[in-house]
């Protein structure tokens, strides 16, 4: 193999803060959904890259991307449901307006 | 390393790479929530390669049916029920967006200095074995050392739970209406 | 089956009962009936106990049962009474009775009412029946919590706030509370938690340095002692009548029970070394409540300031440590709170009636209400100490077993607090004066009723206790001079 | 138990019981069975006091030629254990019974008194809004009153002296509706107790350094209290002088002393039969009677005390004449009479000595409280007659009476001749005593004493000629008439009582050891105080038989003198400003400010800042995810930062 480990966490590590970046600065909650998945499949190069480079006769990274995969599939549907949902009652899905749930 | 030495999976890595760093910038950059979805597409599927190029086949093809196919699909319909087509979001106020930005950005670099000065016992040469679809349904469906019953069955059950919480919550409010 | 588990016990099956029970008429002769139940165990175990003590019983504390509950801190369930908590457990029926006739006539969620008040009674009984500091502390917490509710919920006026007030300030006396009882327990060499045991042990003078302080103002503040006093008057101007009653009349009790049992019985030596500074904060307790009685014109804040006065003149005679003025104490303990119940009682009927508290507003009331008028002179006078009634046998002890203390300036603070007797005297004929006698202030009062029978029963139940103490105080000090004895060879430096 | 004690018992269980049935059961009774009991009971109670008196002094009171107190039934021999309160090995509270000439002398004159009362009231109370529970108070304070004189020891007197205080109490605010009448009662009872607890702290200071309550170790002229006494001092005073100080404050907040005698005037407000009982001959007597009690121990521990008291007394007593002689109400000019005529009492006491006749002050003292109950209650009574009959307490209202009401002026006379010292009724005897005893002691008490006996004279002569001579005043279709016999009755017993009970032995009965001493009047003495009487009511006549412009005259010539007697000297108003202004606005109002604003003000202060504070770092709990997503990756990096940097 000759591409260093270093060079796909590098890749991974930008993804994962542009992630952070946009979970953070973004006012619609699907920009925030999207924000997300950015997290989650840095995360998973992660797994994968370590499984490959450091413990190559097994398959656990592998197995806890395809878990975390199938997660993120639950959780999106569900975070769409009830984004589209809230959209429904408030007409609205900017993060910063809907607050009626609070207290 | 010089030129002449370059492999064709080094080109196709550095172009997964350049993919995946443009689109990951540009969806959480993009006023455009649907320009956003699409950078999202192609990083995703740039993520997918890289499963390729490090010879896990069978994630990948799980990472271009379930996001690409699924979820990608679900938030695209998802922007079009809840905004206008060719609507700009908002930017963020300066001071959040440049205090993130130094977060953001001195995370990068902290992990980058993390792992330049970091010792990491692996080795740079690996054989990229192939993992056959047999040994991963014996891990998914096992219940030995290494193997994944549960944490299978416990994905079920979820799944399970959000089709149910997805179709409650979706009809909650039109029987309220009714 | 210790006979003690009944005083738990009954008032848990009565929330059982009242839990499943619909209608209110049913609901409050339920009550009328557990509670009169109640009220005659307590004269049973009084009896008991004095005829075991007859046979000849020596030991401490009777009854005594112990059940393990959490050996690894060597929790138990210890109950045992002596004739200081036979007679405190006589008062708390006395008051539990006669609350639930006050609370005759509540009907908004009388239910929740009912039950939150046998969970204050459970609080009330079980403190008084374990001599286990962890259990005590326990049934200290259940006596406090559910007064939250029935003052934030069923009281009159600023019933959040002062809700609020008194929890938490009661609440902050039980975190010291607590800290003294660890730390009583960490420094007897954490082998038991049972107060007799403690007793025998001894916990070393450095710990005591900082554990009595604690543990006496943990208690303090409950029992009202200057300045962790502000809590009661609103709190007692805020609480529904009955409430109002059991808290001044047990509640309240709890305090100066406390102090007496843990803190002086445990910890002789650091009482000794915070005499001074404790005396003159009781001191100013005694005084400073009753010239702040004058002043006030709600009677509930009248009463909460006199209470303030009388339980401070509880923990004053306790920090004599000797038998005579703790005598004094504990009879001071019942006849205050027999006395403060009376008061808030007939608080209670008139508030009741004329939809006021300000004394200004009222008068004349002797001639439409002559029963109450009538009870109230009575409260009065066993308040500003009228032989015959209890206040003057309590008062008498304390002040004759204080003036015995051989200190010259606890007898100088001793005069000082003589001094409230006159105090009391203007406040209480003032209200008397105001109210009930001169001209009727407002004439749509002239139509109100007196007393009714359920007020009747609870208030002559209350005075007929007040005058048998006033008339028969021998009997009730033999009770107490029993008890005294091991509290007080805790201090052989004083000559009694 | 003794017979003795079994009547002295009844003596006192009658009233109590009578007290419970009609303050329990008067509602559910007429006037008239109310009124009935009640008289019935005290004619019981005054039978067995006769009874218990002629035992006493010929049978069973005299041993070895003097009269020893008979002291029982508690504790007894077959309970001996037994104390009503126990407060230490020491002390104790026992209610006993205590058999003297001056407590048995005491039996008699409350139940007489009383019982005359109880009689008049009858009449006088006929149909008042709660009869009942007017004689259910009396009753009351008979049972106190007779209680307290018969008590063994000093505590059990205290008890029965607050219970009289009680009493007094309720019954000068019987007429509740009356504000005055409140005021009145609270007044007298505050005043009374702010000395009761001089009182209290000085049986306090006494058990404590005599370790004991009872009377009779505290007075025995051989026991350890009198000849061993205690040297203790505070602060350079003998602790014993301020016990029997302090103890004397209490009994001159009873006796209406100065400056603690503001109350009695305003008891006034009362019905005139209880100022008659209580304000005249029984209850204002109980200092008196206290430091007769305690004679052996003022005289023979604390002489300075006892000189104090002639003192004060002699100032009270020309300082109520004084005021007497202008004030127009009659209750207020018989009320400080009383002051005037207790303090001559003190006076006596005050320059008595102990045994033979050195104590023929004691026994003067004692005289003079006899003989002053009964024809003080006869002139309160009188009074009480011409109120109910004209309806008015004002002199000016009144004038002429005598054409119509005979026997009340009868009576009234009498006991204005006997007040005044005049031969032969009772006054005479007793003032004299006094007079004489005051002249071997003290020669300016003395010269103080004699110029307040003419000036008795006079101002109960004013009062007879205002009342019962003058213009005729208009009284209106009802014309005043004489009262009817349930009242005249006791008027006409109590003037029996005031021309003879002068004639009585009292040097061979009551004295200050207890052994008879010859006794004979001192003409030297009597002759110039029957003058001066006389002269007292010469002036009187003169300047109030007939209508003048002499007395406004005179008035005009002092006026600054006149009006401040009137006012009595601004003992009130200098009361009045220092618990209204000093006591209420500087001390509990400020208490009260205190407490909410400052005490209360620092715990509502902690809830506040712990509330702010609350909400400062509720502000981090914004519920905004990013802005927690924001602070967890900035925490994180920082910790793993630091976990890198120190640990690894």
């Amino acid at each position: 193999m000759d591409i260093p480990m270093s060079f796909y966490l590098l890749v991974s590590f930008v993804m994962f803060f542009a992630g952070v970046f946009g979970f953070i600065t973004r006012k619609n909650m699907i920009a925030m959904l999207m924000s997300l998945e950015l997290i989650l499949n840095s995360v998973n190069i992660n797994f994968v890259v370590f499984n490959r480079f450091l413990f190559p006769e097994q398959m656990e990274g592998m197995f806890f991307t395809l878990f975390i995969i199938g997660v993120a599939a639950a959780e999106t549907a569900v975070a769409i449901a009830i984004i589209i949902n809230v959209f429904r009652s408030v007409n609205n899905i900017s993060a910063d307006d809907i607050q009626k749930m609070k207290y | 390393m010089d030129i002449a030495s370059i492999t064709a999976s080094q080109v196709i890595f550095f172009i997964l790479a350049a993919v995946i760093l443009a689109g990951s910038v540009m969806t959480v950059v993009s006023r455009k929530l649907l320009h956003a979805a699409v950078y999202l597409l192609f990083v995703l599927l740039a993520t997918a390669g890289i499963y390729f190029l490090l010879n896990y086949h069978f994630l990948a093809a799980v990472q271009i049916s379930v996001y690409i196919g699924g979820i990608l699909v679900l938030l695209v319909f998802s922007i079009y029920l809840t905004s206008q087509v060719g609507e700009k979001m908002d930017e963020p106020g300066i001071v959040k967006k440049t205090v993130t930005m130094l977060i953001s950005m001195g995370g990068a670099v902290f992990c980058f200095w993390v792992l330049c000065t970091g010792q990491f016992p692996y080795a740079d040469q690996i054989h990229l074995n192939e993992i056959d679809m047999h040994a991963i349904g014996q891990s998914l469906l096992g219940t030995e050392r290494y193997q994944y019953l549960l944490p299978f069955e416990a994905i079920s059950v979820l799944l399970l739970a959000c089709i149910i919480g997805g179709i409650l919550i979706a009809t909650g409010n039109t029987k309220k209406e009714d | 089956m210790n006979f003690l588990y009944s005083f738990v016990l009954v008032p848990l099956v009565l929330m059982m009962v009242i839990a499943v029970l619909r209608d209110v008429r049913t609901i409050r002769r339920v009550m009328a009936v557990g509670s009169s139940v109640q009220l005659v165990l307590s004269f049973v175990l009084l009896a008991w106990f004095l005829s075991l003590r007859a046979l000849g019983v020596q030991d401490e504390m009777l009854f005594r049962s112990d059940l393990v509950w959490y050996p690894s801190l060597n929790i138990a369930l210890s109950f045992g009474v002596d004739g200081i908590s036979v007679l405190m457990i006589v008062l708390s029926a006395i008051i539990v009775f006669t609350g639930s006739f006050t609370s005759w006539a509540i009907n908004e969620k009388a239910k929740d009412y009912f039950l939150w008040f046998l969970m204050l009674s459970i609080g009330v009984f079980g403190f008084f029946i374990t001599v286990d500091l962890f259990a005590m502390f326990m049934f200290y917490e259940v006596a406090l919590i559910p007064m939250y509710l029935l003052i934030g919920v069923w009281g009159t006026g600023r019933k959040e706030y002062s809700a609020m007030k008194l929890t938490l300030m009661l609440m902050g006396g039980s975190a010291f509370l607590l800290l003294g009882i660890l730390g009583i327990y960490f420094s007897s060499g954490h082998t038991t938690m049972n107060l007799l045991e403690i007793a025998k042990l001894h916990i070393p003078v450095d710990a005591q340095r900082w554990c009595f302080p604690i543990t006496f103002l943990g208690f303090g503040v409950l029992g009202a002692l200057f300045p962790f006093h502000t809590w009661s008057p609103d709190g007692h101007a805020s609480a529904p009548t009955a409430v109002s009653m059991l808290h001044a009349g047990v509640l309240m009790k709890l305090g100066g029970y406390g102090c007496l049992r843990v803190a002086i019985y445990l910890m002789p030596e650091g009482a000794q070394m915070y005499t001074t500074l404790f005396l003159v904060l009781t001191g100013i307790s005694v005084i400073y409540g009753a010239l702040g009685a004058i002043a006030q014109t709600d009677l509930k804040y009248i009463n909460a300031y006199s209470s303030v006065s009388h339980c401070g003149m509880v923990l004053f005679a306790i920090l004599m440590f000797n038998t005579t003025a703790m005598t004094g104490a504990v009879m001071q303990m019942l006849s205050h709170g027999l006395m403060t119940a009376l008061f808030f009682c007939l608080i209670g009927g008139i508030y009741g009636r004329t939809h006021t508290r300000e004394i200004s507003q009222m008068g004349g009331l002797a001639r439409i209400m002559p029963f109450m008028c009538v009870c109230w002179v009575v409260a009065a006078m066993a308040n500003l100490g009228l032989p015959g009634l209890s206040g003057f046998v309590s008062e008498m002890n304390i002040f004759v077993g204080a003036f015995q203390h051989p200190d010259t300036f606890h007898r100088v603070i001793t005069l000082i607090a003589c001094c409230s007797i006159v105090v009391t005297a203007v406040y209480q004929l003032r209200v008397v004066g105001k109210i009930h006698f001169g001209e009727v202030v407002n004439e749509h009062h002239r139509a109100l009723t007196d007393a009714a029978w359920y007020e009747r029963i609870a208030t002559v139940t209350l005075i007929l206790f007040i005058a048998a103490i006033g008339c028969f105080p021998f009997f009730t000090v033999d009770i107490i001079h029993g008890s005294l004895g091991e509290i007080v060879s805790k201090f052989p430096a004083l000559p009694f | 138990m003794d017979t003795k004690f079994i009547i002295a018992l009844l003596i006192l269980a009658i009233p109590a019981f009578n007290f419970l049935l009609l303050g329990l059961g008067g509602v559910k009774m007429s006037h008239r069975t109310a009124g009935l009991i009640g008289t019935i009971g005290l004619t019981v109670v005054a039978v067995l006091s006769y009874y218990t008196a002629i035992t006493y002094f010929f049978d069973y009171g005299c041993m070895e030629g003097a009269y020893q107190p008979v002291i029982g039934p508690f504790p007894d021999e077959a309970n001996p254990a037994f104390h009503w309160l126990q407060f230490t090995d020491h002390l104790t509270l026992d209610l006993g019974i205590w058999l003297d000439p001056i407590s048995v002398m005491m039996l008699v004159v409350i139940s007489t008194v009383s019982l005359m009362v109880h009689v008049y009231s009858n009449g006088y109370m006929h149909g008042e809004r709660g009869f009942q529970r007017y004689f259910a108070f009396l009753s009351l304070f008979t049972f106190s009153m007779l209680g307290l004189v018969v008590a063994t020891n000093i505590f059990q007197m205290y008890i029965f002296w607050e219970l009289v205080g009680v009493s007094s109490y309720l019954l000068i605010g019987f007429y509740y509706t009356k504000p005055e009448a409140v005021l009145a009662a609270k007044k007298a009872f505050i005043v009374t107790r702010f000395a009761d607890l001089g009182f209290l702290i000085g049986i306090l200071i006494l058990s404590y350094y005599t370790n004991t309550f009872d009377f009779a170790v505290l007075t025995d002229v051989n026991g350890p209290v009198l000849t061993s006494p205690s040297g203790a001092t505070f602060l350079g005073i003998s602790v014993f002088s301020w016990a029997t100080a302090l103890l004397f404050m209490g009994g001159a907040g009873k006796s209406a002393m100065m400056p603690l005698h503001i109350w009695l005037p305003d008891a006034m407000e009362g019905p005139t039969p209880v100022s008659a009982l209580i304000h005249a001959a029984t209850m204002v007597v109980a200092g008196v009677f206290l430091v007769a009690r305690l004679f052996p121990l003022y005289f023979i521990l604390t002489p300075e005390v006892l000189t104090g008291i002639a003192y004060l007394a002699a100032a009270t007593s020309l300082y109520a004449a004084v005021v007497a002689c202008v004030q127009t109400d009659i209750k207020r000019v018989l009320a400080f009479s009383t002051i005037s005529q207790i303090a001559y009492m003190l006076v006596a006491l005050g320059v008595s000595g102990l045994g033979g006749h050195e104590g023929l002050g004691y026994m003067a003292s004692m005289f003079h409280l006899f003989t002053h109950a009964f024809f003080k209650a006869l002139l309160f009574l009188c009074a009480g007659a011409v109120i109910h009959a004209i309806g008015s307490n004002e002199m000016d209202r009144m004038g002429n009476l005598r054409k119509y009401m005979p026997i009340t002026h009868i009576t009234f006379l009498i006991a204005c001749l006997a007040i005044a010292g005049i031969p032969p009724f009772s006054g005479f005897f007793s003032k004299d005593e006094i007079l004489v005893a005051a002249f071997e002691k003290d020669k300016l008490i003395f010269f103080c004493q004699y110029f307040v006996a003419g000036l008795t004279a006079f101002y109960m002569f004013r009062l007879y000629y205002g009342i019962f001579w003058g213009t005729e005043r208009d009284y209106g279709k009802h014309l005043p008439h004489e009262a009817p016999l349930n009242m005249s009755a006791p008027l006409i017993f109590l003037t029996v009582l005031t021309c003879c009970t002068g004639l009585l032995p009292f040097n061979e009965l009551i004295t200050s050891d207890g052994r008879p001493f010859d006794l004979h009047t001192e003409w030297g003495i009597a002759l110039p105080s029957i003058a001066v009487g006389v002269l007292g009511i010469v002036v009187a006549t003169v300047l109030y038989r007939r209508p003048n412009p002499l007395p406004q005259r005179m008035a005009d010539s002092v006026r600054t003198l006149h009006r401040a007697a009137y006012r009595r000297f601004y003992f009130d108003e200098i009361y009045m400003f220092i618990t209204k202004n000093v006591i209420f606005r500087r001390i509990c109002s400020p208490v009260a400010w205190f407490d909410r604003h400052i005490i209360d003000g620092f715990m509502d202060f902690q809830a506040w800042w712990s509330n702010a504070l609350s909400f400062r770092i509720r502000a981090l709990q914004s519920g905004s995810l990013q802005f927690y997503v924001g602070v967890f990756i900035f925490s994180i990096l920082v910790i793993a930062g630091l976990l890198i940097a120190f640990v690894f």
